[in-house]
């Protein structure tokens, strides 16, 4: 379903990834892992389009999207939960869902895959604030309506770059529980996680990354020898 | 690198004092305006670049100094200096005053309110003629005497005009270096976060813009023993915006920057109205090249090139 | 037939800014005069040049401007500037260098009355104000509303207020709105309420002209020379009507002397001179008058020298040994009234 | 016993209607280590803008060394030892790491405007103070690497221990940590959980908000806040135990 | 002081405060949309009216079609400005300052254009609905400035319907708050801005074209009318239509009343005086909302 082929990107002078190849197929689950700086967020970045390739390819469901800018990436099914939010802040709640549904709605017509209801039933806090502008919620309110945002484009593939981020554990636990579900709908992940905890209990395989370039896979049936073995730990996440 | 600047810094004194001799009069005549106009322009450049200020008043400090000097001198006959001295008061004691409650305003909103400020001061400067002379201004200022030296060509007033420029310049510098100038720009970065840091946002920010009322001050006592004049005219609105150009131009956080800025303001209209009425379009146009071409400002760019010549250079060696 | 190196004099006049509406005619009339110099055998057989700067407006710019004539082009005298401010600034330079200047503007604040080199080819404020009470009384109006701008307008009101005792006149309301104001409304307002007999209106754009009409002032309105251009009325549409003006030259209908000037103009630029135009052409006939008498290398001192005496312009009569500079007497003006957007020269005239 | 450093009396807050806080009352005392956890809008943060002046109680008092905070600016607390991380970092972007922690140490020294205008030796004696100290800041925290970026360019993960090193440089008293531990991950916590304790054995006290569970056995004592009501105080194993806590925030 | 001079104080306030308000929507739909302060905002009203003038007197089109062809020619110029130079800038992570630089500069370009191949003259339209006025107790007011503040209502509730009410709307703001959330929300941040530049430059050209019957238009208009949208814009909030209006309308009425209750003179003075107090008053704006504070 997505497919990175040694990929290379940076900023300015600085190069970040160095050939960076990952996979993630039909409707599975891959949690990317890896040290502070490791240049996880730069792959997201550089996947949903906000920062051009310097060099590889990514190829979505059979299509090369290396070079498609980033608002149209919903149109190929891929939907991304970035850093730091990144929500409409002065926009009630409402307003941040009405724009990533109606965008949906376009890629997926009559066809979509999680309704309204269905993603506010999901963030009862989000229910209860929709006229709120987005800047007056708590840091772990912000969080639930970036996801629930995300959800709304219609994925078929969602990436997360660090959801968990200021929730609290039932909310976690309760986002999990969701992702599970989605799964089961057919949904891909790609997670990027620094809590392998986390990462290890709703994904099947993992890439680790040090220092721009992939250094370690953790194959299927792979996580709990990894999270055992100290010194692996130790090495790559460290 | 201090040895390798040295050899540099006495080339620049050595063109530095040769210039206004050899080049024609008038431009020596705009030497001294850019001289002016970089002291008029530190101060916005110290708000804008370091505190995130758009100060658009810096023209009624500019007039305070101006008149000051223009009213010590011409209707009460006394010296030069007292003038320079009650400008810079009461500019310094306007700017305290109205900058304690502006001062609190942020963004756009005290951009506003100095932009109101240069109105007001607008208004009055056309109302108080009895003060100000009106439009028809204060003629016969005196040309400043240093010591017996009168400095009446601009290629003498040059000198003291430039040495008054460096000297606010070192000033500046000193200012952005220190400790205060580290805590103007975590200001100007995020004020919630300098506030936890116990930065007293409305106290620095009141500091700074005294000090930029100051400049400006200085800056108009200085034009008006320069044209020997003063009118209305030349502290309206439309000054106070042209002044804001000088650091956007040169670059805000530096202070070479302002020189450059007040080079281009006063030179490049000059040289271009040679070119027929057409002018004007063309100094519009290239305010839109140099930040289109070069958003950093001039000397942003400049850096950046030198940076990348010397890169090249050492991968060729 | 003229040959030879060109005599050089500079021009600074406000071809943009504010006092484009000033600054374009007067190059018009400058370059008008040279012709006209140059085809009657220019200065003793020399052709005579005028280098025309823009001062954009600004007093800081004039002084370039003039520093740049002077010492780098060496112009043996200058013309201009269009405006009060940058008179000032540029007499200055004229001044302590010497160089005879024939500014188009009228004398301002004291430093000018020594200057006596500098001439002006338009009246004094204080005789503008004369000619605007001279004609409210030829109507017989006792009150008088004022409505002006604060540039121009201040300076003309500064000597309006003692002279309209003398002439007992009452000013009843005196109103006062920024250069460039969009809307002087309310200022009008104020101004009808008071019900004058007549209003002058002082200013440098068509904006209080228009208001004036639109909340129905129909008492007389007299506009000060400031505002007599075709733009402006052009601007006024068709408030422009019943305005009487002081002032000098009426193209449509033009005194005696006043004909061929007019006629070459309008050849020449396909449009009707008024009183810019003449101040320039006649500033330029004036130095090459004086020229011609000094001699083409006469020292700065001896063309002052040459220039003051009587000389009978376009415009009006001038005397530059006068302690104002320019020696126009109030008898020069004539009076114009707009009437359905067309200026008309009407009989009435000031004796002395 | 002793004052408390801190104390919280009765502290109520609310947004147009929203009650946040109602009647929250508790200690932080000298040298203790206090956790403060609560489900996602409860409250915390509101709090932390509370005791540190950004925010003016409705109701309640704050009490700090003893007195009552009242009308004090945020600069007033931050000079008596109160200082604060946010939970979204907030770093000076345009400003290198290093010039980042120097801002932290500024409240130490003190020089007029017209010394730094001058640059008197005292102005630039302290100018090197600061820098020292923030060399020294940067040194154990693990920035040195970084020390010449500028902050724009810096990861989450190193936008959070920014913050930290920039908050400890100007020696607090009572530390207010927003949760620190986000963008980190477990190798990372385990370290700031150690300079917690470190710092805690150094004097300063601790006031910390996190949803990490590990890292917030730190604290002595946690107290659960719930819809703006403290719903359960006691050290982390008496916590993890409380029925509604596992309920509300810990969802098993 | 009579209370016809009052009420003619307060037609003139509402009229200037309605034309301020014109031009400081177009200024806060701008920033609305790409965080850009549009120094030239007073340029669109001198390009939309100059040609409309043009269209009029040159062409013969007829007055309605001039009209349109004045907004067209707003709207194209705004649509201009986007694509050839804040795109570029926006590319090159351009600062406040520097957009600022670029429409003042943009700003003395087509005022200078304007001079140079137009001409220096003021320019009048045709009012709406004649020439004719309305009179109250000896207070007069032009049909045309009742057609100007009835215009300027609708405009200001269409222009927040607009933005809250339709997806467009919503995009234009999500884009300029935050462009890389916008981009993987599935909005062209890119097209949206140049859809701001439209919008602006047609709500300016639209505004001009209105108040020329009123106040005329030449080369020098643009600086002013610039100055009092700015005024108008942040003293409501900058970021809401409707504020601009009230801003606006608190100008315009502060500057009249100044005038009858304390003196022409000191008009500027007051006026200011008063701005100056009213924000310090409310710091976000008459219709602005304060943030979070603090984390
Ligand atoms: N805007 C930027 N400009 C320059 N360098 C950057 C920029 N953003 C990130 N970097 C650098 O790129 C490297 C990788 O950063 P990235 O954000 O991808 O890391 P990360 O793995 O997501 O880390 P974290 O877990 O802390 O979020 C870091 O060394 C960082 O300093
Ligand atoms: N300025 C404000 N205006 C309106 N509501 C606000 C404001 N600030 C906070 N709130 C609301 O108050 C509640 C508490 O917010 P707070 O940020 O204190 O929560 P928190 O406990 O820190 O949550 P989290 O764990 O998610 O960070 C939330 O519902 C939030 O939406
Ligand atoms: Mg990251
Ligand atoms: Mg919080």
């Amino acid at each position: 379903m997505l497919e990175v082929t040694s990929v290379s990107a940076g900023y300015g002078a600085l190069t970040v990834l160095r050939d960076v190849s990952l996979k993630v197929g039909d409707g599975e689950a891959v949690a990317l892992v890896g040290a502070n700086g490791a240049g996880k967020t730069t792959l997201v970045r550089t996947v949903c389009g906000l920062l051009r390739a310097r060099g590889g390819r990514i190829v979505k469901n059979g299509t090369d999207i290396t070079a498609t800018p980033a608002h149209n990436l919903a149109q190929h099914g891929l939907a991304v939960v970035l850093e730091n939010r990144r929500l409409f802040g002065e926009l009630s709640v409402r307003e941040n869902l009405i724009l990533a549904e109606t965008v949906g709605r376009k890629a997926r017509g009559a066809d979509m895959r999680f309704s309204w209801d269905e993603v506010t039933a999901l963030f009862p806090v989000v229910k209860e604030r929709l006229a709120s502008p987005v800047e007056l919620l708590s840091g772990g309110q912000q969080q639930m309506v970036a996801i629930a945002r995300a959800l709304l484009l219609q994925p078929d593939l969602l990436i997360m770059d660090e959801p968990s981020t200021g929730l609290a554990p039932k909310v976690v636990k309760d986002i999990l529980l969701v992702i599970k579900a989605l799964r089961e709908r057919g949904m891909g992940l790609l997670l990027i996680e620094q809590n392998v905890g986390i990462a290890s209990e709703i994904t099947d395989r993992a890439y680790v990354m040090s220092v721009g370039s992939i250094v370690h896979e953790i194959g299927p049936g792979e996580w709990q020898s990894f999270l055992t073995d100290e010194r692996l730990v130790k090495a790559y996440l460290g | 690198m201090k040895p390798r600047t040295l050899p540099w810094l006495a080339l620049g004194l050595v063109v530095w004092a040769a210039l206004p001799f050899v080049v024609p009069r008038y431009m020596a005549d705009l030497l001294v305006f850019t001289g002016i106009y970089t002291v008029a322009g530190l101060g916005i450049g110290l708000l804008l670049g370091h505190c995130g200020i758009v100060n658009l008043a810096q023209a009624t400090f500019y007039g305070l100094g101006a008149y000051a000097s223009a009213y010590c001198t011409v209707m009460m006959g006394l010296p030069s200096i007292v003038g320079f001295i009650v400008g810079a008061v009461i500019s310094m004691a306007l700017a305290y005053v109205i900058g304690r409650p502006i001062l609190r305003l942020t963004g756009y909103f005290l951009a506003l309110g100095t932009l109101a400020l240069s109105a007001i001061a607008s208004a009055l400067f056309f109302e108080w003629d009895w003060l100000t002379g009106g439009t028809l201004g204060i003629g016969g200022i005196p040309k400043l005497d240093l010591f017996g030296f009168l400095l009446d060509r601009p290629s003498r007033y040059y000198f003291f005009v430039w040495i008054v420029a460096f000297a606010c310049m070192a000033v500046a510098h000193n200012l952005v270096d220190s400790r205060t100038g580290l805590m103007l720009r975590a200001m100007r970065d995020s004020s919630t976060a300098a506030a936890a840091l116990s930065i007293d946002l409305q106290s620095l920010r009141t500091r700074v813009f005294v000090v930029c009322a100051l400049f400006g001050s200085l800056a108009g006592s200085l034009f008006a023993h320069h044209a020997s004049f003063v009118s209305t005219q030349s502290f309206t609105v439309d000054r106070s915006i042209s002044f804001l150009l000088i650091p956007v131009i040169g670059g805000a956080t530096s202070i070479p920057g302002i020189v450059v800025g007040a080079l281009f303001v006063t030179f490049l209209p000059e040289l271009l109205s040679k070119l027929g009425d057409i002018h004007q379009i063309l100094f519009g146009l290239a305010l839109v090249a140099v930040v289109v071409l070069m958003p950093e400002g001039l000397v942003g760019a400049f850096g950046k090139l030198r940076t990348r010549l010397a890169k090249r250079g050492s991968g060729n060696g | 037939q003229t040959s030879g190196e060109p005599v050089k004099i500079g021009a600074i006049v406000s071809v943009t800014g504010a006092g484009a509406g000033l600054g374009v005619p007067e190059r018009n009339g400058l370059l008008l005069a040279e012709k006209d110099i140059n085809a009657k055998g220019g200065i003793k057989g020399r052709p005579i040049k005028f280098i025309v700067e823009d001062d954009a407006s600004n007093p800081d710019t004039a002084l370039s401007k003039a520093n740049d004539l002077i010492f780098g082009q060496k112009v043996q005298a200058l013309l201009g500037p269009s405006l009060t401010a940058s008179t000032v600034a540029v007499g200055g330079v004229t001044h302590a260098n010497k160089i005879p200047q024939i500014a188009f503007t009228g004398i301002g604040p004291a430093v000018e009355r020594e200057r006596k080199c500098v001439a002006h080819v338009l009246p004094p404020q204080r005789l503008n104000a004369t000619a605007l009470l001279e004609y409210a009384k030829s109507i017989k109006a006792t009150k008088v509303g004022v409505l002006h701008d604060a540039g121009y307008g201040n300076v003309v009101m500064a000597e309006l207020r003692p002279l309209a005792d003398k002439y007992g006149i009452k000013l009843v309301a005196v109103e006062k709105f920024e250069i460039g104001a969009t809307d002087t409304t309310t200022q009008a307002a104020k101004v009808k309420a008071a019900q004058p007999e007549a209003v002058f209106i002082i200013a440098t754009s068509a904006t209080p002209f228009r208001n004036v009409k639109q909340i129905q002032i129909t008492q007389p309105v007299i506009a000060a020379i400031g505002s007599s251009s075709y733009e402006y009325v052009n601007a006024m549409g068709p408030a422009a009507d019943n305005i009487a003006i002081p002032e000098f030259v009426v193209g449509e209908d033009p005194l005696p002397h006043q004909k061929a000037f007019v006629e070459l103009y309008k050849q020449a630029y396909n449009s009707t001179p008024k009183n810019y135009e003449a101040a320039a052409w006649d500033a330029a006939q004036i130095i090459a008058a004086a020229l011609n008498k000094a001699g083409a290398d006469a020292t700065g001192e001896k063309l002052c020298e040459a220039m003051k005496a009587p000389y009978s312009g376009v415009l009006a009569n001038y005397d530059f040994s006068a302690d104002d500079m320019t020696g126009i007497p109030i008898s020069s003006f004539i009076f114009s009234k707009l009437v359905g957007g067309k200026y008309t020269r009407t009989p009435f005239r000031v004796t002395q | 016993m002793a004052d408390p450093l801190l104390a919280l009396k009765e502290v109520g807050h609310s947004f147009g209607g929203l009650s946040v806080l109602r009647s929250v009352t508790f200690d932080v005392p000298e040298g203790g280590i206090i956790g403060l956890i609560g489900p996602n809008g409860s409250g915390k943060t509101t709090l932390f803008n509370i005791v540190t002046g950004y925010i003016r109680p409705l109701a309640g008092t704050v009490t700090y060394r003893g007195a009552a905070l009242g009308r004090d600016t945020i600069q007033q607390r931050g000079l008596n030892g109160l200082v604060r991380t946010f939970q979204t970092p907030q770093v000076f972007e345009q400003m290198t790491v290093l010039e980042n922690v120097m801002v932290g140490c500024t409240k130490l020294t003190r020089t007029t405007m017209l010394q730094d205008l001058l640059r008197t030796p005292a102005s630039r004696g302290q100018m090197r103070e600061i820098r020292e100290r923030a060399e020294a800041g940067c040194e154990r925290f693990g920035l040195t690497a970084l020390r010449d970026l500028p902050a724009a360019s810096l990861t989450a993960g190193q936008r959070r221990i920014l913050e930290i090193a920039r908050a400890v440089v100007g020696e607090p008293r009572l530390l207010l940590l927003d949760e620190p531990s986000s963008g980190l991950n477990v190798q990372e916590i385990d370290d700031l959980r150690d300079w917690i304790v470190r710092l805690n054995e150094e004097g300063i006290t601790v006031l910390l908000v996190s949803h990490d569970m590990g890292l917030m056995t730190v604290a002595r004592t946690v107290h659960t806040l719930y819809f703006g009501e403290i719903i359960a105080s006691g050290d982390m194993a008496a916590i993890q135990r409380d029925p509604r806590v596992r309920e509300v925030y810990l969802g098993v | 002081m009579t209370l016809s001079l009052v009420l003619q104080a307060i037609f003139a306030g509402v009229t200037n405060g309605i034309v301020y308000a014109l031009v400081g929507m177009g200024l806060s739909a701008i920033f609305k949309g790409s965080r850009v302060i549009n120094a030239m905002q007073g340029e669109f009203a001198v390009i939309g009216a100059m040609t409309t003038v043009l269209l009029l007197t040159k062409t013969g089109w007829p007055y309605p079609a001039a009209i349109a062809g004045g907004a067209i020619a707003g709207a194209l110029v705004g649509a201009f400005i986007e694509v050839a130079f804040v795109r570029y800038m926006a590319r090159k992570n351009a600062s406040e300052d520097s957009f600022l630089l670029l429409t003042i500069g943009l700003a003395l370009t087509l005022s200078a254009s304007v001079l140079f191949f137009i001409g220096r003259d003021g320019h009048l339209l045709p009012p709406l609905g004649g020439e004719g006025v309305l009179i109250i107790l000896d207070a007069v007011i032009q049909f045309h400035a009742l057609w100007l503040i009835a215009i300027g209502i609708g405009a200001t509730l269409a222009l927040r319907a607009f933005y809250h009410r339709t997806t467009i709307g919503l995009s234009m703001m999500a884009a300029s708050i935050d462009a890389d959330g916008a981009a993987t929300t599935g909005i062209d941040v890119g097209r949206m801005r140049t859809f701001t530049f439209v919008l602006g430059g047609l709500l300016g050209a639209l505004g001009g074209i209105l108040v020329t019957p009123l106040i005329g238009v030449d080369y020098q208009l643009g600086l002013n009318l610039t100055l009092k949208g700015f005024a108008a814009a942040v003293l409501g909030g900058l970021t809401n239509p409707l504020g601009a209006a009230v801003g606006g309308l608190t100008l315009g009425l502060v500057e009249s009343l100044a005038i009858i209750g304390i003196s022409s003179s000191y008009k500027d003075v007051v006026a200011f005086s008063v701005l100056i107090i009213i924000m310090i008053l409310m710091p976000q704006g008459i219709l602005g909302r304060a943030g979070r504070r603090g984390g």
